[in-house]
């Protein structure tokens, strides 16, 4: 018995808590560590080694089958080979004794010769020394230094030369070696060969098919993955492309993109993967991502700079994908467990916004080349004037997207401007004016009654002198509304304009190329609105009305504009005529005064409110509340207004509206809407007003934006637009503009969007939609393709100030645009460097008088080219009729660039598809053997000897040199006023004509 | 160790009473211990073995080991082109029949020697040894030739340079075909 | 029913209604006086510290939390991983305080019955360190290791947005521990409530054994003999810095407006917050003239105020109701006790003076930053 | 002489080599005396008597929980400085390196058990707290040592509150600058706190937010760069060190005040 008080516990009962609680401390370690390697991407990789494997054991069965007969032939070969060698094993093997024994004369030479250089490199110093310094303490052991020097490299000598024989001996003897070997090793070089692409499969399916791997190897592959080791060299590891030059924001600075991305999507530069399942599938389009021969290799660029979402992220979750639907999204819960990590700024961009990272770097560009969703959204922005109301810096705004509102007296009388303000949509089906009444957030009684005042008010304001225009169809202007209809869908109008009454007729789908078409307003119902006078006026000469309008001149005569503003007038809009409306004199002047009040009262006290008030008359107070439900309905945003010049924009700014938190967007009582960004775009540009759903705002408060009652094409395309105005930044080598440094060029293809001159004209390979209304490309405007090459920049200069005929098929007509000359010169630079052809000013081509050039004069001539045939020759006719008729040749000279005729005779099909124009015919010379070769061809062609770019520098030097009247304009002008146009009709009896027509 | 400790030595541990009334015996008592020591050292030695290897960092923030070196065109024929050096520590060399991707590290302790054109030889400045064009050293401590580098046309023709794999002289693998390209 | 009994527990933690409660229960629950013993004896609340009470605690907790856990709204503040330090806070003060007074009041019933406390032991009879403290002290490290390592597991370490000094989030807290002081904020003037009051409680708590004379409790677990000091500490502890925490954490939602644990985060929630000065008070609405423009005669019934709460009153305390225990313990360590208690009762009493009166500040001194 | 020695266990044996009694000095803890020595000769044990009251030993009267607190600073020291081979306190790289232990960094649960562990040091010296205030422990002779607890507890919390602002995220940045916020109102030295006005010499106005005591803790006039790494510092070293000078006193005083409290 010994005393225990020197004890309180059990020590089994301390041991076994002791046990217990390591044991629990070794499960809690173990758990941490299966935690800390149970990696997400592993498993990907896991998997798509497996998948690899399989690619590459069908790959490797189908070459094996490819080769399958050949092989069996080299593999006899070698064998044959292989048997021949073994019948000299004996010599083989004396000779590679002799060769190890010169190996190792060899070794002993080379190290005397080593050893002796080395030991004279010491001398060298030493005599070197000697020749430069005097004396050594007096003592001048030059002479002696020299002396051994000399012997030494005498000794060198001797030492080299035998260490050279003995290396041509091992010359010799490996030539032996080889001789006997050769047929062995061609033979089996030939079967590599044959088995080249055989073993290279087999090569890679050694590599990760653990099955096909020696046990060393299957023991190390298995080693390097495991926990722990993996530091090692592992298979299994995240991958990442550090970008520098594409940030990610952290707010105190940016950082470069790490982007792990390819840790999963594995098979993602592969083309081989194009059917696998996400996420190994090869990229789409490699040619222009990731590639390393594209423009966007990934190297360079990763993946988030344009897909956005957490670079560094290793999971599906981590990596903040983001579904592109509703179904996508459930999918993903149950097979992911996703959910959005709300704490990173920059959540992937679900698939169909992906192009509004184009942005980042192409934002100066009028055409972002395989964006055009893209490319639709802004330019919706600028056709519906967003930019107008909302200041969007990197994309701002050009010009109101609105007609001028100054002298709208003249153009309209104030009932049609009430109801259409009221309700644009029942007048135009299409119309981008925006539906600012009966909206969610104001179609109560009381809202109507003020809106209705409001209204009345601005018409007011806007009608100052109380005049307005006469709506009856004034005769004076009004001509033939048949020969109307021709007119206009002949000369051009069509390029901007529709006329299409019955909304139903209209195509839904809406895209870069059908907005070409409706550049200009849909022309329906102008029979009730406005004044023919002022119609007939207009289209007469759009900028007297208008200074900044885009319409162009296109040089009607006064029949012409009678003409065409007789049938535009035809169309009328019954159902908007008989659309009641108050008169301005009817104005409810309580209301009025309730409004004026209202506004008052927000700034100031309501006494002071109620002594302004009281101070206004009745005129001072419409006044005062035109004046504020302009400036509250930011009106001016989108029309010139007199008086509100200088107004400032009243939107929300956008310029980074892609990168505000989500949570400064204000979702209002909306509860069903996701909490990212682009879901509150999408609702509020379908619904401006949403979000003012259960507030109790008093009216100056509510939400104005007006509903433009987009399509859901065109809501996906404006949200694209708007993600892309965002914080992110490259570096400035990223951006397009690096390249292209020349500012001219981007604003001559902005002005050519602007201007709409893709309606016509096919440019950049785009555009031309008039051609569907015309019919035949050959009675359409001209495809501009190598424009630039193709004109002297002078004339083309010329020629948009003053167009004249060039193309006196054509009844269409290059309208005279009211433009500045450096927006001309913009447009002409744009055109050139498409070409890659910058210059302004060239030497002149100087023409010859030789051979090259009476050729070419033969080949012109009616026996071959006949190129009179369809060209005017100064102000002489072609030989065929009107619709055959091809520019004037006299005019070459001073419009075309000398180098371009060349090319462009070669074949006309390249680069103006669908001309009428043939190539030339050419002789070869071996025509020229024929008898009467000479009297066919003449003696200056054959000369050339059938060398064609000389006989096409011929023709054109022939060209070149034509003399002639250079403007046909009148000519033209004066035979179609005598004969009429009759395109439409002889269309179809049109007859086979091999000369054709030229469009140059 | 006195006679008197040893005796005191299983007492003072175990008090004989509750051994019996437990049942628990010396055994028993190690039973659990044991256990629990072995259990708390694998714990703790598995801590410690995991820190070692949060040294070993999973991925590098250092420049691509891959680059683009131009196109073939672009060498002269027996010229060392040290364009590379700088950036990537790589001569691209081009002799008779074959462009190669030499290391600028020299074999001997890692300094980067300098390319003599003169002399038509690498000289590393640290302990003077010398390497020919090819990268075999002829002179001086260098124990083995430079190391060359993977080298391969990507698809836009220009040369791609991977640092990651590496060939060595010694082991004869400058004849594999990726040591160098032929032209 | 649940969704009832869900509004009953948000309309109760409105902190004027869950406050004040706590507030007039709390002399009930820790009895300061014979009084308020004899009320929590009758009413049955020392069964709160027996082991029925210890159940029922629990129980009420984790009742709390779990329905908290399948209420969509509390299910987001409570499984911030952040937050969870603050349930482990409610577990473990709870226990812990629970297990402190079963074993005082245990303590206490053996001191009236004249015996020594249960942790009493001859002097002679100690135990050896080792193994016996060595050992279970290994045992308690290597669980709290498993413990932690699980928790590390389950719940990884939150990280939010890049520091953006440009959009503060809404609502933005202190790191879980500070939001005591986060809460006194709303009440006082930073100066107040992040610098004196901060230093008050540090000094104040150190001079603890400075100012507690009671030679009584030493050692032991206890809580009649030293019932006024625990009674003080226990209220400013649970009260005024748990609680607050507390509130804090799950009751703070969006522009610092108070939220029930059930309620919506709804950052469009507005609450009134008129507030008044105390010389607005005086000046315009009892008096009905304007401000004058000395600030000092402008805040003189501010500065009146304030001696007269720290200055007369612990003086009048001193002369009657404290007289006795004035005498004992002396003016030096009186008058520290006064300063310390006082301020801490400053807190509750400005807190209600907003809730009554909308009072801003006692002394509201703009111009210099001198605000209370 | 081997056949003899055979009876003896491994541990035994191990005990008496010379190896481990020139670590250990005593041999394996068997009788009172080598238990008594195992403490006393241990640099790490002898922050303990060699005997002390049985009460102590309890569970129920320490909760353990000084122990704990003083073994959380041990792993948070350990993690911490593991923590900074992957971290750099730079407004460029600290968030993604935290991004980074999640994503890639073995073992990058360290982060979780490192923060955790702070949350979990805050609560434990908070009981510790209690433990003592409920048991009366502060009274003659602790008062001194309780002040330096109360320190240790300010102390703590500042070391987490300094590790907050490192993984540079929202919630980091903000409560540091509501935290530090306050100290602007400091009086006389925060210049927006009473008094500030009255440093003036003539029109000059010497505390400002460019000189007060805001600026001093964070280096500049927001948080910012510079409040990264004095943060990092004063989490890494300077509170740490503080935090250990004060520890050894604790402990120090917890033996000479007469060990653990108890009734007497």
């Amino acid at each position: 018995m010994f005393k225990n008080d020197e004890r309180y516990w059990n020590i089994h009962q301390l041991n076994k808590w002791f046990a217990i609680s390591s044991v629990l401390f070794v499960a809690a370690f173990v758990w941490m560590f299966i935690d800390d390697n149970d990696d997400e991407y592993k498993v990907y990789q896991r998997n798509f080694r497996q998948l690899e494997i399989q690619m590459a054991e069908a790959e490797l069965a189908e070459e094996l089958e490819i080769v399958k007969s050949e092989r069996i032939d080299y593999e006899a070969k070698v064998q044959k080979a292989q048997a021949h060698l073994d019948a000299q094993t004996s010599l083989a093997d004396s000779l590679q004794n002799r060769l190890i024994f010169l190996k190792g004369v060899f070794y002993k030479d080379n190290m005397n010769f080593q050893g002796q250089k080395s030991q004279i490199d010491a001398l060298k110093y030493l005599v070197e020394r000697d020749n430069t310094h005097e004396t050594d303490h007096g003592k001048d052991h030059s002479a002696e230094n020299r002396k051994i020097y000399d012997d030494a490299n005498a000794l060198l000598h001797e030492y080299k030369l035998k260490k050279e024989t003995t290396e041509t001996d091992i010359a010799d003897t490996e030539s032996l070696i080889n001789a006997i070997n050769q047929e062995s090793k061609h033979a089996s070089d030939e079967l590599n060969k044959v088995l080249r692409d055989v073993l290279l499969v087999e090569n890679k399916l050694a590599k990760i098919d653990r099955e096909r791997m020696s046990f060393m190897n299957k023991m190390g592959d298995l080693v390097r993955d495991l926990p722990i080791l993996d530091f090692m060299n592992p298979y299994y590891k995240v991958k990442q492309y550090v970008i520098r030059d594409i940030k990610y924001n952290v707010n105190f600075t940016q950082v470069p993109s790490v982007d792990r991305c390819t840790s999963c999507h594995l098979g993602m530069t592969n083309p081989d993967f194009i059917d696998a399942e996400q996420p190994y599938r090869t990229h789409p389009n490699l040619d222009t991502y990731l590639s390393p021969a594209s423009s966007h290799p990934v190297e360079e660029f990763g993946c988030t700079g344009c897909h956005a979402g957490r670079d560094r992220g290793t999971s599906f979750v981590s990596a903040v994908h983001m579904p592109d639907s509703e179904e996508e999204k459930v999918e993903w819960e149950e097979k992911y467990d996703w959910e959005q990590m709300h704490h990173w700024l920059k959540p992937m961009l679900p698939s169909k916004y992906t192009e509004a990272s184009c942005f980042k770097c192409h934002q100066n560009e009028a055409y972002i080349k395989d964006a055009d969703q893209l490319t639709l959204g802004l330019s919706l922005i600028e056709k519906s004037g967003c930019n107008g109301c909302h200041l969007i810096q990197r994309y701002d705004s050009r010009r109101k997207a609105g007609p001028d509102l100054a002298k709208i007296a003249e153009k309209l009388d104030k009932g049609w401007t009430i109801k259409w303000i009221e309700s644009p949509r029942s007048f135009r089906h299409n119309t981008r004016m925006p539906h600012f009444f009966e909206q969610d957030n104001n179609s109560s009684p009381e809202m109507r009654k003020r809106n209705e005042t409001e209204i009345l008010t601005m018409v007011d304001y806007l009608f100052a002198d109380g005049k307005e225009a006469s709506t009856k169809n004034d005769h004076r202007f009004m001509g033939d509304a048949v020969n109307g209809e021709t007119l206009f869908n002949a000369v051009g109008c069509r390029g901007c304009h529709i006329v299409e009454p019955n909304m139903n007729n209209m195509s839904d789908e809406i895209s870069i190329e059908s907005i070409l078409k409706d550049h200009g307003p849909n022309l329906i119902g102008l029979g009730s609105k406005g004044s023919a006078e002022w119609i007939y006026n207009w289209i007469k000469n759009p900028s007297e009305y208008w200074s900044e309008t885009r319409m162009p001149n296109l040089r009607l005569s006064d029949q012409e504009a009678k003409d065409i503003t007789a049938y535009l007038r035809s169309f009328t809009n019954p159902e908007f005529e008989a659309i009641s409306h108050k008169n301005i004199d009817e104005i409810d002047r309580d209301e009025l005064e309730n409004i004026a009040f209202g506004w008052l009262s927000k700034m100031n006290s309501e006494a002071y409110a109620k002594m302004q008030l009281a101070k206004m008359d009745h005129e001072e107070t419409m006044g005062y509340v035109a004046d504020k439900s302009f400036r509250y309905y930011g009106c001016f945003g989108c029309h010139n207004i007199p008086g509100y010049e200088d107004a400032k924009p009243i939107g929300t700014e956008l310029t980074f509206e892609g990168s505000k938190p989500v949570d400064k967007l204000d979702f209002g009582y909306i509860h069903d809407l996701d909490h990212v960004n682009y879901a509150w775009f999408t609702r509020k540009l379908g619904n401006p007003r949403i979000f003012d759903h259960g507030k109790e705002s008093p009216a100056e408060d509510k939400l104005r934006m007006p509903n433009f009652n987009f399509s859901p094409k065109e809501v996906d395309a404006l949200v694209t637009a708007i993600l892309s105005f965002n914080e992110d930044e490259v570096s400035e080598t990223m951006l397009a503009d690096h390249y292209i440094k020349d500012a001219l060029v981007y604003e001559g293809r902005k002005l050519i969007k602007e201007y709409n001159c893709q309606g016509c004209h096919i440019i950049d390979d785009f555009g031309g939609q008039i051609v569907d209304v015309i019919g035949a490309t050959e009675f359409s405007p001209p495809n501009l393709n190598t424009q630039g090459r193709k004109t002297q920049p002078d004339w083309l200069f010329k020629f948009f100030n003053d167009p004249t005929t060039i193309r006196p098929n054509l009844q269409v007509r290059m309208p005279s645009f009211d433009m500045e000359d450096e927006e001309w010169n913009s447009i002409i630079r744009s055109f050139q460097f498409g070409d890659n052809q910058l210059l302004a000013y060239e030497t002149d081509h100087i023409v010859a008088m030789n051979a090259k050039l009476k050729a070419g004069k033969k080949l012109a001539s009616t026996d071959f080219g006949a190129c009179n045939n369809c060209h005017f020759y100064g102000s002489t006719f072609p030989i065929q009729d009107a619709q055959a008729w091809a520019p004037n040749l006299a005019m070459a000279k001073d419009r075309l660039r000398a180098d371009w005729i060349v090319d462009w005779l070669k074949d006309p099909m390249v680069i103006m598809p669908g001309t009428k124009m043939p190539a030339p015919f050419l002789p070869t010379s071996d025509l020229f053997e024929e008898e009467n070769a000479n009297a066919i061809y003449g003696n200056a062609l054959i000369s050339l000897d059938g060398d064609s770019t000389a006989m096409l520098e011929g023709i054109r030097d022939f060209i070149w040199n034509m003399k002639g009247q250079k403007d046909i304009t009148s000519i033209v002008k004066k035979y179609f006023d005598e004969n009429g146009y009759k395109f439409g009709e002889e269309e179809s009896d049109d007859e086979e004509d091999e000369w054709g027509d030229d469009d140059w | 160790m006195t006679n008197e400790d040893k005796k005191i030595i299983p007492a003072a541990s175990v008090n004989p009473e509750e051994m019996d009334k437990n049942g628990l015996g010396r055994r028993g008592f190690f039973r659990w211990i044991t256990v629990g020591w072995i259990a708390f050292s694998a714990a703790t030695g598995g801590f410690f073995t995991l820190i070692i290897r949060f040294l070993f960092p999973n991925v590098l923030f250092e420049p691509p080991q891959t680059f683009k070196a131009g196109f073939p065109n672009d060498y002269a024929s027996n010229t060392v082109d040290t364009r590379y050096k700088k950036k990537f520590n790589v001569w691209m060399v081009r002799d008779e029949g074959s462009i190669f991707a030499l290391s600028t590290v020299c074999t001997h302790l890692g300094c980067t020697p300098n390319w003599l054109g003169t002399e038509n030889k690498f000289k590393c400045p640290c302990h003077g040894s010398g390497f020919r064009m090819t990268g075999i050293n002829f002179e001086g401590p260098a124990p083995r030739p430079l190391e060359r580098f993977k080298i391969s046309i990507a698809t836009d023709g220009k040369i791609l340079v991977d640092k990651t794999k590496s060939f060595k002289w010694e082991k004869g693998e400058w004849e594999q075909s990726e040591s160098f390209l032929k032209v | 029913m649940l969704q009832t009994f869900k509004d009953i527990i948000d309309i109760l933690s409105v902190p004027t209604i869950s406050f004040t409660f706590l507030t007039v229960a709390f002399p009930f629950i820790f009895p300061p006086s014979d009084w308020f013993e004899k009320v929590h004896r009758k009413l049955g609340i020392w069964r709160l510290w027996t082991k029925p009470g210890f159940y029922g605690g629990m129980i009420a907790i984790t009742g709390f939390f779990v329905i908290g856990y399948f209420d969509p709204n509390f299910h987001i503040t409570l499984t911030k991983a952040d937050n969870f330090p603050i349930v482990l806070m409610v577990y473990s003060m709870f226990i812990t305080i629970w297990w402190s007074m079963y074993q005082a009041y245990e303590n206490d019933a053996r001191l009236e019955k004249g015996l020594k406390p249960m942790e009493y032991n001859d002097p002679d009879d100690k135990v050896l360190v080792w193994p016996d403290l060595v050992y279970i002290e290994f045992i308690a490290l290597i669980l709290f290791m498993v413990f932690l390592i699980v928790w590390s597991i389950l719940v990884a370490a939150p990280l939010e947005e890049p520091a953006n000094p440009a959009s503060t989030p809404n609502p933005s807290k202190a790191p879980w521990y500070f939001l005591g002081l986060q809460e006194m904020l709303v009440y006082f003037d930073p100066w107040i409530a992040g610098i004196v009051f901060p230093m008050f409680i540090i000094i104040g708590m150190m001079a603890i054994p400075y100012m507690d004379v009671n030679k009584k409790g030493d050692g032991y677990y206890s809580f009649k003999e030293r019932r006024i000091g625990m009674f003080i500490f226990m209220y400013g502890w649970l009260v005024l810095w748990l609680f607050l925490i507390v509130i804090g954490t799950f009751f703070r939602g969006p522009n610092w407006n108070f939220f029930g644990p059930f309620e919506f985060w709804d950052p469009h929630k507005v609450v009134p917050l008129n507030n008044v000065n105390l010389s607005e008070y005086v000046w315009v609405k009892l008096l009905g003239q304007g401000m004058p423009a000395n600030i000092l005669l402008r805040e003189s019934i501010g500065f009146l105020a304030l001696v007269g709460y720290m200055g007369f009153l612990p003086i009048l305390l001193a002369k009657t109701w404290l007289k006795n225990y004035f005498q004992e313990i002396g003016p030096v360590r009186y008058t520290f006790l006064m300063m310390f208690g006082l301020s801490m009762l400053a807190l509750p009493i400005k807190m209600y003076m907003r809730w009554l009166f909308n009072l801003k500040y006692i002394i509201a001194i703009p111009e210099w930053f001198f605000n209370i | 002489m081997e056949k003899n020695k055979n009876k003896k266990s491994f541990l035994e044996r191990m005990g008496e080599s010379q190896v481990w009694k020139s670590i250990i000095r005593s041999g394996v803890p068997r009788s009172r005396r080598q238990r008594m020595q195992a403490v006393l000769g241990s640099v790490f044990l002898h922050l303990h008597p060699a005997r002390l009251p049985k009460h102590a030993v309890k569970v129920g009267y320490t909760w353990c929980m000084g122990g704990l607190s003083f073994f959380l600073f041990v792993v948070l020291t350990i993690t911490g400085i593991l923590l900074m081979f992957y971290y750099r306190p730079t407004v460029e790289y600290a968030y993604t390196d935290i991004i980074d232990m999640a994503e890639q960094v073995p073992l990058g649960i360290m982060r979780e058990l490192h923060r955790w562990g702070a949350h979990a040091m805050v609560l434990t010296v908070w009981l510790h707290m209690l433990r003592v205030f409920m048991t009366g422990s502060y009274k003659p002779p602790r008062e001194f040592n309780w002040g330096v607890g109360v320190l240790l507890m300010t102390l703590t919390m500042f070391l987490s509150f300094t590790g907050y602002l490192l993984p540079w995220d929202q919630l980091a940045i903000w409560a540091i600058t509501v935290g530090t916020n306050m100290a602007r109102a400091h009086p006389f030295i925060g210049h927006e706190g009473p008094g500030a006005s009255l440093l003036a010499i003539g029109d000059i106005n010497l505390v400002h937010a460019g000189s007060d005591v805001r600026f001093a803790l964070l280096g500049g006039r927001f948080v910012g760069e510079a409040s990264l790494l004095r943060f990092y510092v004063l989490h890494c070293i300077g509170v740490p060190f503080i935090v250990m000078i004060l520890m050894a006193v604790h402990f120090w005083r917890i033996r000479k005040d007469g060990g653990i409290s108890g009734p007497l």
